[in-house]
Protein backbone atom coordinates (compact mmCIF):
# COMPACT_ATOMS: atom_id res chain seq x y z
CA UNK A 1 0.00 0.00 0.00
CA UNK A 2 1.47 3.54 -1.10
CA UNK A 3 0.41 6.56 0.94
CA UNK A 4 1.65 10.30 -1.05
CA UNK A 5 3.03 12.75 1.88
CA UNK A 6 3.11 16.20 0.66
CA UNK A 7 5.08 18.90 2.82
CA UNK A 8 4.65 22.89 3.33
CA UNK A 9 6.43 26.07 3.84
CA UNK A 10 9.36 25.48 6.79
CA UNK A 11 9.42 21.59 6.11
CA UNK A 12 10.00 21.45 2.61
CA UNK A 13 13.08 23.37 3.83
CA UNK A 14 13.93 20.49 6.23
CA UNK A 15 12.68 17.52 4.18
CA UNK A 16 14.54 18.49 0.45
CA UNK A 17 11.57 18.21 -1.25
CA UNK A 18 7.92 19.14 -1.23
CA UNK A 19 6.41 15.48 -1.27
CA UNK A 20 7.09 11.96 -1.18
CA UNK A 21 5.39 8.09 -1.25
CA UNK A 22 5.47 5.94 1.90
CA UNK A 23 4.62 1.99 1.57
CA UNK A 24 3.68 -0.18 4.47
CA UNK A 25 2.26 1.83 6.52
CA UNK A 26 -1.39 1.36 7.87
CA UNK A 27 -2.23 4.47 9.95
CA UNK A 28 -0.89 7.76 10.62
CA UNK A 29 0.93 6.85 13.66
CA UNK A 30 3.03 4.38 11.82
CA UNK A 31 3.57 6.82 8.61
CA UNK A 32 4.40 9.56 11.23
CA UNK A 33 7.38 7.37 12.54
CA UNK A 34 8.08 6.44 9.26
CA UNK A 35 8.84 9.77 7.93
CA UNK A 36 10.75 10.98 10.99
CA UNK A 37 13.12 7.66 9.97
CA UNK A 38 13.51 8.97 6.30
CA UNK A 39 13.73 12.56 7.24
CA UNK A 40 15.67 12.67 10.15
CA UNK A 41 15.57 16.81 10.37
CA UNK A 42 12.34 16.57 10.79
CA UNK A 43 12.59 16.31 14.33
CA UNK A 44 13.47 19.48 15.10
CA UNK A 45 9.99 20.82 13.49
CA UNK A 46 6.65 21.45 15.07
CA UNK A 47 4.07 19.75 12.63
CA UNK A 48 0.79 18.61 12.13
CA UNK A 49 -0.96 15.93 9.99
CA UNK A 50 -3.98 16.39 7.77
CA UNK A 51 -5.89 13.87 6.04
CA UNK A 52 -8.75 14.66 3.74
CA UNK A 53 -8.28 18.70 4.46
CA UNK A 54 -8.80 17.95 8.12
CA UNK A 55 -6.57 17.71 11.02
CA UNK A 56 -5.79 14.02 12.07
CA UNK A 57 -5.75 14.10 16.18
CA UNK A 58 -6.17 10.22 16.20
CA UNK A 59 -4.51 7.25 14.88
CA UNK A 60 -6.62 7.38 11.47
CA UNK A 61 -6.32 3.79 9.07
CA UNK A 62 -4.94 4.92 6.11
CA UNK A 63 -5.98 4.03 2.36
CA UNK A 64 -4.40 3.25 -0.79
CA UNK A 65 -3.60 6.39 -2.27
CA UNK A 66 -4.54 8.39 0.40
CA UNK A 67 -2.99 12.08 0.47
CA UNK A 68 -1.30 12.94 3.80
CA UNK A 69 -0.05 16.47 4.49
CA UNK A 70 2.32 17.73 6.86
CA UNK A 71 1.77 21.36 8.18
CA UNK A 72 3.99 23.98 10.18
CA UNK A 73 2.91 25.95 12.06
CA UNK A 74 -0.20 28.62 10.58
CA UNK A 75 1.01 32.30 9.63
CA UNK A 76 -2.39 33.29 7.87
CA UNK A 77 -3.72 36.79 8.25
CA UNK B 1 -22.02 22.16 -2.23
CA UNK B 2 -23.42 25.33 -2.15
CA UNK B 3 -22.67 28.35 -4.87
CA UNK B 4 -20.75 30.19 -1.78
CA UNK B 5 -18.07 27.72 -2.23
CA UNK B 6 -17.06 28.93 -5.64
CA UNK B 7 -15.71 32.07 -3.99
CA UNK B 8 -12.24 32.71 -4.84
CA UNK B 9 -10.23 33.17 -1.45
CA UNK B 10 -6.44 33.87 -2.55
CA UNK B 11 -5.52 36.65 -4.53
CA UNK B 12 -1.86 36.64 -5.96
CA UNK B 13 0.32 39.48 -4.14
CA UNK B 14 -1.33 42.33 -1.97
CA UNK B 15 -4.63 43.19 -2.34
CA UNK B 16 -5.06 47.15 -3.09
CA UNK B 17 -6.54 49.58 -1.70
CA UNK B 18 -8.54 50.08 -4.82
CA UNK B 19 -9.59 46.15 -4.56
CA UNK B 20 -11.45 46.98 -1.24
CA UNK B 21 -12.58 50.29 -2.28
CA UNK B 22 -14.48 48.53 -5.10
CA UNK B 23 -15.95 45.73 -2.67
CA UNK B 24 -17.28 48.40 -0.59
CA UNK B 25 -19.09 50.46 -3.57
CA UNK B 26 -20.41 47.34 -4.78
CA UNK B 27 -22.77 47.21 -1.15
CA UNK B 28 -24.46 50.39 -1.73
CA UNK B 29 -27.19 48.22 -3.64
CA UNK B 30 -28.07 45.99 -0.75
CA UNK B 31 -29.66 48.62 1.19
CA UNK B 32 -30.67 46.48 3.89
CA UNK B 33 -27.15 46.76 5.36
CA UNK B 34 -26.15 49.16 7.98
CA UNK B 35 -22.75 48.41 9.15
CA UNK B 36 -19.50 46.96 7.53
CA UNK B 37 -16.69 45.83 9.60
CA UNK B 38 -13.40 45.34 7.72
CA UNK B 39 -10.47 43.91 9.24
CA UNK B 40 -7.31 44.53 7.23
CA UNK B 41 -4.05 42.25 7.85
CA UNK B 42 -1.07 44.71 7.16
CA UNK B 43 2.58 43.27 6.53
CA UNK B 44 4.97 44.66 9.63
CA UNK B 45 8.23 45.33 9.05
CA UNK B 46 9.27 43.73 12.20
CA UNK B 47 12.70 43.74 13.44
CA UNK B 48 13.89 39.73 14.24
CA UNK B 49 17.57 39.60 15.96
CA UNK B 50 18.19 42.63 14.21
CA UNK B 51 16.90 42.32 10.70
CA UNK B 52 14.18 43.92 9.57
CA UNK B 53 11.64 42.10 7.43
CA UNK B 54 11.08 43.46 3.86
CA UNK B 55 8.33 41.19 3.11
CA UNK B 56 6.71 37.73 3.27
CA UNK B 57 6.43 35.25 1.24
CA UNK B 58 3.02 33.30 1.27
CA UNK B 59 2.00 29.86 0.65
CA UNK B 60 -0.69 27.46 1.41
CA UNK B 61 -2.47 24.00 0.93
CA UNK B 62 -4.55 25.74 -1.28
CA UNK B 63 -7.05 22.91 -1.42
CA UNK B 64 -7.01 22.22 2.22
CA UNK B 65 -7.46 26.09 2.54
CA UNK B 66 -10.15 27.11 0.57
CA UNK B 67 -11.98 23.97 2.43
CA UNK B 68 -11.48 26.16 5.68
CA UNK B 69 -12.41 29.20 4.67
CA UNK B 70 -15.78 27.89 3.09
CA UNK B 71 -16.23 26.14 6.81
CA UNK B 72 -15.45 29.69 8.37
CA UNK B 73 -17.78 31.15 6.61
CA UNK B 74 -20.77 28.98 6.64
CA UNK B 75 -20.10 28.86 10.15
CA UNK B 76 -19.89 32.35 10.36
CA UNK B 77 -23.75 32.52 8.10
CA UNK B 78 -25.12 30.11 11.06
CA UNK B 79 -24.05 31.75 13.71
CA UNK B 80 -24.79 35.33 13.05
CA UNK B 81 -27.29 37.71 10.94
CA UNK B 82 -25.54 38.29 8.11
CA UNK B 83 -26.10 39.92 4.35
CA UNK B 84 -22.85 39.27 3.46
CA UNK B 85 -19.15 38.19 4.13
CA UNK B 86 -16.38 37.73 2.29
CA UNK B 87 -12.53 36.26 2.96
CA UNK B 88 -9.31 37.56 0.86
CA UNK B 89 -6.13 36.46 1.36
CA UNK B 90 -2.63 36.71 -0.42
CA UNK B 91 -0.41 34.57 -1.45
CA UNK B 92 2.74 35.18 -2.93
CA UNK B 93 5.22 37.99 -1.73
CA UNK B 94 3.43 40.91 0.27
CA UNK B 95 5.36 43.73 0.79
CA UNK B 96 5.78 45.47 4.34
CA UNK B 97 3.03 48.24 4.21
CA UNK B 98 1.13 45.94 2.45
CA UNK B 99 -2.47 44.34 2.89
CA UNK B 100 -2.54 40.21 3.10
CA UNK B 101 -5.62 40.09 4.35
CA UNK B 102 -9.41 41.57 3.93
CA UNK B 103 -12.13 40.39 5.72
CA UNK B 104 -15.50 42.30 5.11
CA UNK B 105 -18.28 41.17 7.08
CA UNK B 106 -21.84 43.25 6.22
CA UNK B 107 -24.85 43.07 8.49
CA UNK B 108 -28.59 44.82 9.55
CA UNK B 109 -26.73 45.98 12.70
CA UNK B 110 -23.59 46.15 13.96
CA UNK B 111 -23.23 43.83 16.82
CA UNK B 112 -23.54 40.97 13.98
CA UNK B 113 -21.01 42.92 11.76
CA UNK B 114 -18.38 43.48 15.10
CA UNK B 115 -18.88 39.65 16.40
CA UNK B 116 -18.33 37.99 13.35
CA UNK B 117 -15.37 39.99 11.69
CA UNK B 118 -13.30 39.59 14.96
CA UNK B 119 -14.82 35.76 15.22
CA UNK B 120 -13.66 35.03 11.50
CA UNK B 121 -10.21 36.61 11.71
CA UNK B 122 -9.70 34.24 15.02
CA UNK B 123 -10.50 31.41 12.70
CA UNK B 124 -8.30 32.17 9.60
CA UNK B 125 -5.44 32.64 12.07
CA UNK B 126 -5.73 29.09 14.03
CA UNK B 127 -7.48 27.09 11.38
CA UNK B 128 -6.31 28.04 7.72
CA UNK B 129 -2.77 26.28 6.32
CA UNK B 130 -1.03 29.23 5.24
CA UNK B 131 2.43 29.80 5.59
CA UNK B 132 4.25 33.13 6.41
CA UNK B 133 8.55 33.45 4.71
CA UNK B 134 9.48 36.67 6.65
CA UNK B 135 12.09 37.86 4.31
CA UNK B 136 15.10 40.23 5.31
CA UNK B 137 16.55 43.22 3.47
CA UNK B 138 19.27 40.75 2.96
CA UNK B 139 17.44 37.61 1.88
CA UNK B 140 17.44 35.63 4.72
CA UNK B 141 14.39 34.64 6.31
CA UNK B 142 12.35 32.92 9.28
CA UNK B 143 8.98 30.92 8.75
CA UNK B 144 6.57 32.89 11.05
CA UNK B 145 4.63 31.66 13.37
CA UNK B 146 0.94 32.31 14.05
CA UNK B 147 1.28 33.87 18.32
CA UNK B 148 -0.73 36.67 19.11
CA UNK C 1 -5.35 71.29 23.24
CA UNK C 2 -3.11 69.17 20.90
CA UNK C 3 -3.00 69.23 16.99
CA UNK C 4 -5.29 66.06 16.87
CA UNK C 5 -8.08 68.18 18.17
CA UNK C 6 -7.65 70.29 14.29
CA UNK C 7 -8.61 66.97 12.59
CA UNK C 8 -12.03 67.46 10.98
CA UNK C 9 -14.53 64.75 11.53
CA UNK C 10 -17.29 66.05 9.54
CA UNK C 11 -17.87 65.56 5.77
CA UNK C 12 -20.84 67.05 3.63
CA UNK C 13 -23.02 64.31 2.65
CA UNK C 14 -21.74 60.77 1.69
CA UNK C 15 -18.40 58.99 2.69
CA UNK C 16 -17.25 57.79 -0.92
CA UNK C 17 -15.81 54.26 -1.48
CA UNK C 18 -12.61 56.17 -2.60
CA UNK C 19 -12.30 58.39 0.07
CA UNK C 20 -12.20 55.45 2.17
CA UNK C 21 -9.35 53.81 -0.33
CA UNK C 22 -7.00 56.52 -0.12
CA UNK C 23 -7.39 56.72 3.34
CA UNK C 24 -6.05 53.41 3.61
CA UNK C 25 -3.25 53.40 0.87
CA UNK C 26 -1.86 56.62 3.35
CA UNK C 27 -1.03 53.86 5.66
CA UNK C 28 1.24 51.70 3.94
CA UNK C 29 3.82 54.15 4.65
CA UNK C 30 3.35 52.86 8.72
CA UNK C 31 4.95 49.88 8.73
CA UNK C 32 4.63 49.36 12.09
CA UNK C 33 0.86 48.68 11.55
CA UNK C 34 0.10 44.91 11.71
CA UNK C 35 -4.07 45.34 11.60
CA UNK C 36 -6.72 48.05 10.81
CA UNK C 37 -9.91 47.52 11.72
CA UNK C 38 -12.88 49.95 9.53
CA UNK C 39 -16.14 50.53 10.70
CA UNK C 40 -18.63 51.95 7.99
CA UNK C 41 -21.97 52.86 9.03
CA UNK C 42 -24.59 52.28 5.93
CA UNK C 43 -27.97 53.99 5.79
CA UNK C 44 -30.79 51.63 5.64
CA UNK C 45 -33.69 51.68 3.68
CA UNK C 46 -35.69 51.11 6.72
CA UNK C 47 -39.88 50.64 6.36
CA UNK C 48 -41.31 52.45 8.61
CA UNK C 49 -45.24 52.24 9.09
CA UNK C 50 -45.32 51.30 5.21
CA UNK C 51 -43.21 54.14 3.95
CA UNK C 52 -39.40 53.19 2.60
CA UNK C 53 -36.46 55.53 4.51
CA UNK C 54 -34.69 56.85 1.19
CA UNK C 55 -32.74 59.06 2.67
CA UNK C 56 -31.29 60.17 6.35
CA UNK C 57 -30.19 64.45 6.48
CA UNK C 58 -27.61 64.71 9.04
CA UNK C 59 -27.54 67.53 11.30
CA UNK C 60 -25.11 68.30 14.45
CA UNK C 61 -24.06 70.47 17.33
CA UNK C 62 -21.17 70.87 15.39
CA UNK C 63 -19.21 72.68 18.13
CA UNK C 64 -19.82 69.98 20.62
CA UNK C 65 -19.89 67.34 18.34
CA UNK C 66 -16.29 68.13 17.34
CA UNK C 67 -15.30 67.99 21.03
CA UNK C 68 -16.87 64.77 22.12
CA UNK C 69 -15.48 63.13 19.12
CA UNK C 70 -11.80 64.33 20.20
CA UNK C 71 -12.95 63.25 23.86
CA UNK C 72 -13.63 59.91 22.41
CA UNK C 73 -10.01 59.62 20.46
CA UNK C 74 -8.09 61.00 23.24
CA UNK C 75 -9.36 58.40 25.37
CA UNK C 76 -9.36 55.19 22.91
CA UNK C 77 -5.50 56.73 22.77
CA UNK C 78 -4.76 56.05 26.49
CA UNK C 79 -6.92 52.98 26.48
CA UNK C 80 -5.37 51.15 23.95
CA UNK C 81 -2.31 50.42 21.64
CA UNK C 82 -2.88 52.10 18.73
CA UNK C 83 -0.89 53.19 15.85
CA UNK C 84 -3.26 55.94 14.27
CA UNK C 85 -7.22 56.52 14.24
CA UNK C 86 -9.19 58.75 12.07
CA UNK C 87 -13.13 59.45 12.22
CA UNK C 88 -15.56 60.68 9.72
CA UNK C 89 -19.11 61.42 9.57
CA UNK C 90 -21.50 62.98 7.25
CA UNK C 91 -23.69 65.88 7.50
CA UNK C 92 -26.41 67.09 5.29
CA UNK C 93 -28.14 64.32 2.64
CA UNK C 94 -27.36 60.64 2.38
CA UNK C 95 -28.94 58.22 0.49
CA UNK C 96 -29.78 54.85 1.79
CA UNK C 97 -26.77 52.08 0.38
CA UNK C 98 -24.60 55.28 0.95
CA UNK C 99 -21.93 55.19 3.92
CA UNK C 100 -22.56 57.82 6.29
CA UNK C 101 -20.16 57.01 8.83
CA UNK C 102 -16.07 55.71 8.72
CA UNK C 103 -13.70 54.78 11.97
CA UNK C 104 -10.41 53.64 10.95
CA UNK C 105 -8.39 52.67 13.61
CA UNK C 106 -4.90 50.88 13.40
CA UNK C 107 -2.55 49.07 15.59
CA UNK C 108 0.51 46.54 15.79
CA UNK C 109 -1.61 43.75 16.96
CA UNK C 110 -5.73 42.46 16.19
CA UNK C 111 -6.50 43.12 19.62
CA UNK C 112 -6.20 46.67 20.46
CA UNK C 113 -7.85 47.84 16.87
CA UNK C 114 -10.93 45.26 17.36
CA UNK C 115 -11.36 46.58 20.98
CA UNK C 116 -10.64 50.33 20.27
CA UNK C 117 -13.03 50.20 16.80
CA UNK C 118 -15.78 48.60 18.60
CA UNK C 119 -15.49 51.16 21.30
CA UNK C 120 -15.39 54.58 19.45
CA UNK C 121 -18.42 53.22 17.47
CA UNK C 122 -20.63 52.79 20.85
CA UNK C 123 -19.01 56.17 22.27
CA UNK C 124 -19.76 58.49 19.17
CA UNK C 125 -23.53 56.22 18.74
CA UNK C 126 -23.88 57.55 22.99
CA UNK C 127 -22.11 60.98 23.28
CA UNK C 128 -22.02 62.67 20.08
CA UNK C 129 -24.84 65.17 19.18
CA UNK C 130 -25.79 64.24 15.95
CA UNK C 131 -29.62 64.25 14.83
CA UNK C 132 -31.23 62.47 11.55
CA UNK C 133 -34.07 63.14 9.83
CA UNK C 134 -35.19 60.22 7.85
CA UNK C 135 -36.52 61.02 4.55
CA UNK C 136 -39.43 58.72 2.92
CA UNK C 137 -40.01 58.27 -0.71
CA UNK C 138 -43.00 60.74 -0.50
CA UNK C 139 -40.80 63.69 1.33
CA UNK C 140 -42.33 62.69 4.77
CA UNK C 141 -40.06 62.22 7.82
CA UNK C 142 -39.28 60.60 11.31
CA UNK C 143 -36.46 62.01 13.60
CA UNK C 144 -33.97 58.97 13.81
CA UNK C 145 -33.03 57.86 17.52
CA UNK C 146 -30.23 55.26 18.37
CA UNK C 147 -31.59 52.31 19.92
CA UNK C 148 -29.44 49.42 19.38
CA UNK D 1 -29.40 88.36 33.04
CA UNK D 2 -29.47 86.69 29.36
CA UNK D 3 -28.96 83.39 28.48
CA UNK D 4 -28.65 81.99 25.36
CA UNK D 5 -31.01 79.16 24.05
CA UNK D 6 -30.47 76.78 21.08
CA UNK D 7 -32.55 74.02 19.71
CA UNK D 8 -31.54 70.99 17.54
CA UNK D 9 -33.53 68.50 15.27
CA UNK D 10 -37.13 67.96 16.25
CA UNK D 11 -36.75 70.68 18.55
CA UNK D 12 -36.36 73.41 16.12
CA UNK D 13 -40.10 71.75 14.63
CA UNK D 14 -41.45 72.20 17.74
CA UNK D 15 -40.11 75.05 18.69
CA UNK D 16 -40.78 77.00 15.56
CA UNK D 17 -37.51 78.45 15.89
CA UNK D 18 -33.24 77.27 16.24
CA UNK D 19 -32.65 79.99 18.90
CA UNK D 20 -34.08 82.24 21.71
CA UNK D 21 -32.86 84.15 24.79
CA UNK D 22 -34.22 83.68 28.42
CA UNK D 23 -33.92 86.53 30.76
CA UNK D 24 -34.16 86.16 34.35
CA UNK D 25 -33.24 82.48 34.80
CA UNK D 26 -30.19 81.76 37.21
CA UNK D 27 -29.67 78.02 36.89
CA UNK D 28 -30.60 75.08 34.27
CA UNK D 29 -33.28 73.80 36.12
CA UNK D 30 -35.57 77.30 35.98
CA UNK D 31 -34.30 77.81 32.51
CA UNK D 32 -35.95 74.65 31.76
CA UNK D 33 -39.17 75.50 33.27
CA UNK D 34 -39.56 78.57 31.55
CA UNK D 35 -38.76 76.93 28.05
CA UNK D 36 -41.61 74.78 28.19
CA UNK D 37 -43.90 77.60 29.18
CA UNK D 38 -42.77 79.56 26.27
CA UNK D 39 -42.93 76.42 23.92
CA UNK D 40 -45.51 74.49 25.04
CA UNK D 41 -44.70 71.92 22.63
CA UNK D 42 -41.55 70.80 24.05
CA UNK D 43 -43.40 68.92 26.80
CA UNK D 44 -43.95 66.01 23.93
CA UNK D 45 -40.61 65.87 22.72
CA UNK D 46 -37.55 63.84 24.68
CA UNK D 47 -34.23 66.03 25.21
CA UNK D 48 -31.15 66.84 27.23
CA UNK D 49 -29.81 70.27 28.45
CA UNK D 50 -25.91 70.75 27.50
CA UNK D 51 -23.86 74.09 28.77
CA UNK D 52 -20.20 74.47 27.30
CA UNK D 53 -20.61 71.07 25.31
CA UNK D 54 -21.01 68.96 28.14
CA UNK D 55 -24.29 67.44 29.13
CA UNK D 56 -25.78 68.92 31.99
CA UNK D 57 -26.78 66.16 35.10
CA UNK D 58 -26.92 68.79 38.14
CA UNK D 59 -28.84 71.68 38.37
CA UNK D 60 -25.82 74.11 36.98
CA UNK D 61 -26.02 77.76 37.97
CA UNK D 62 -25.94 79.81 35.17
CA UNK D 63 -24.06 82.97 33.99
CA UNK D 64 -24.89 85.91 31.86
CA UNK D 65 -24.14 85.15 27.94
CA UNK D 66 -24.10 81.42 28.77
CA UNK D 67 -25.51 79.12 26.08
CA UNK D 68 -28.01 76.15 26.65
CA UNK D 69 -28.44 73.87 24.15
CA UNK D 70 -31.67 71.64 24.09
CA UNK D 71 -30.95 68.28 22.19
CA UNK D 72 -33.27 65.72 21.42
CA UNK D 73 -32.21 62.10 21.11
CA UNK D 74 -29.09 61.37 19.16
CA UNK D 75 -28.92 59.12 15.87
CA UNK D 76 -25.22 59.54 14.77
CA UNK D 77 -23.40 56.57 13.09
Amino acid sequence: MTVNVIFFGALIDAAGTNKTEVKNVSDCDSLKSKILVDYPELNNYKFLIALHNQVVKDNLKLNEGDTVALLPPFAGG
Amino acid sequence: MSDKKKHKVFVNGAISPQFIADSIAKHSTKTSIGAHDIFLGQVRNDIINGKTVNSIEYSAYEEMAEEKFHEIREAAFVKYNLTCMHIYHSIGSVKAGEICLFVFVSSSHRKDAFDACRDIVERIKINVPIFGKEIFEDDSFVWKENTE
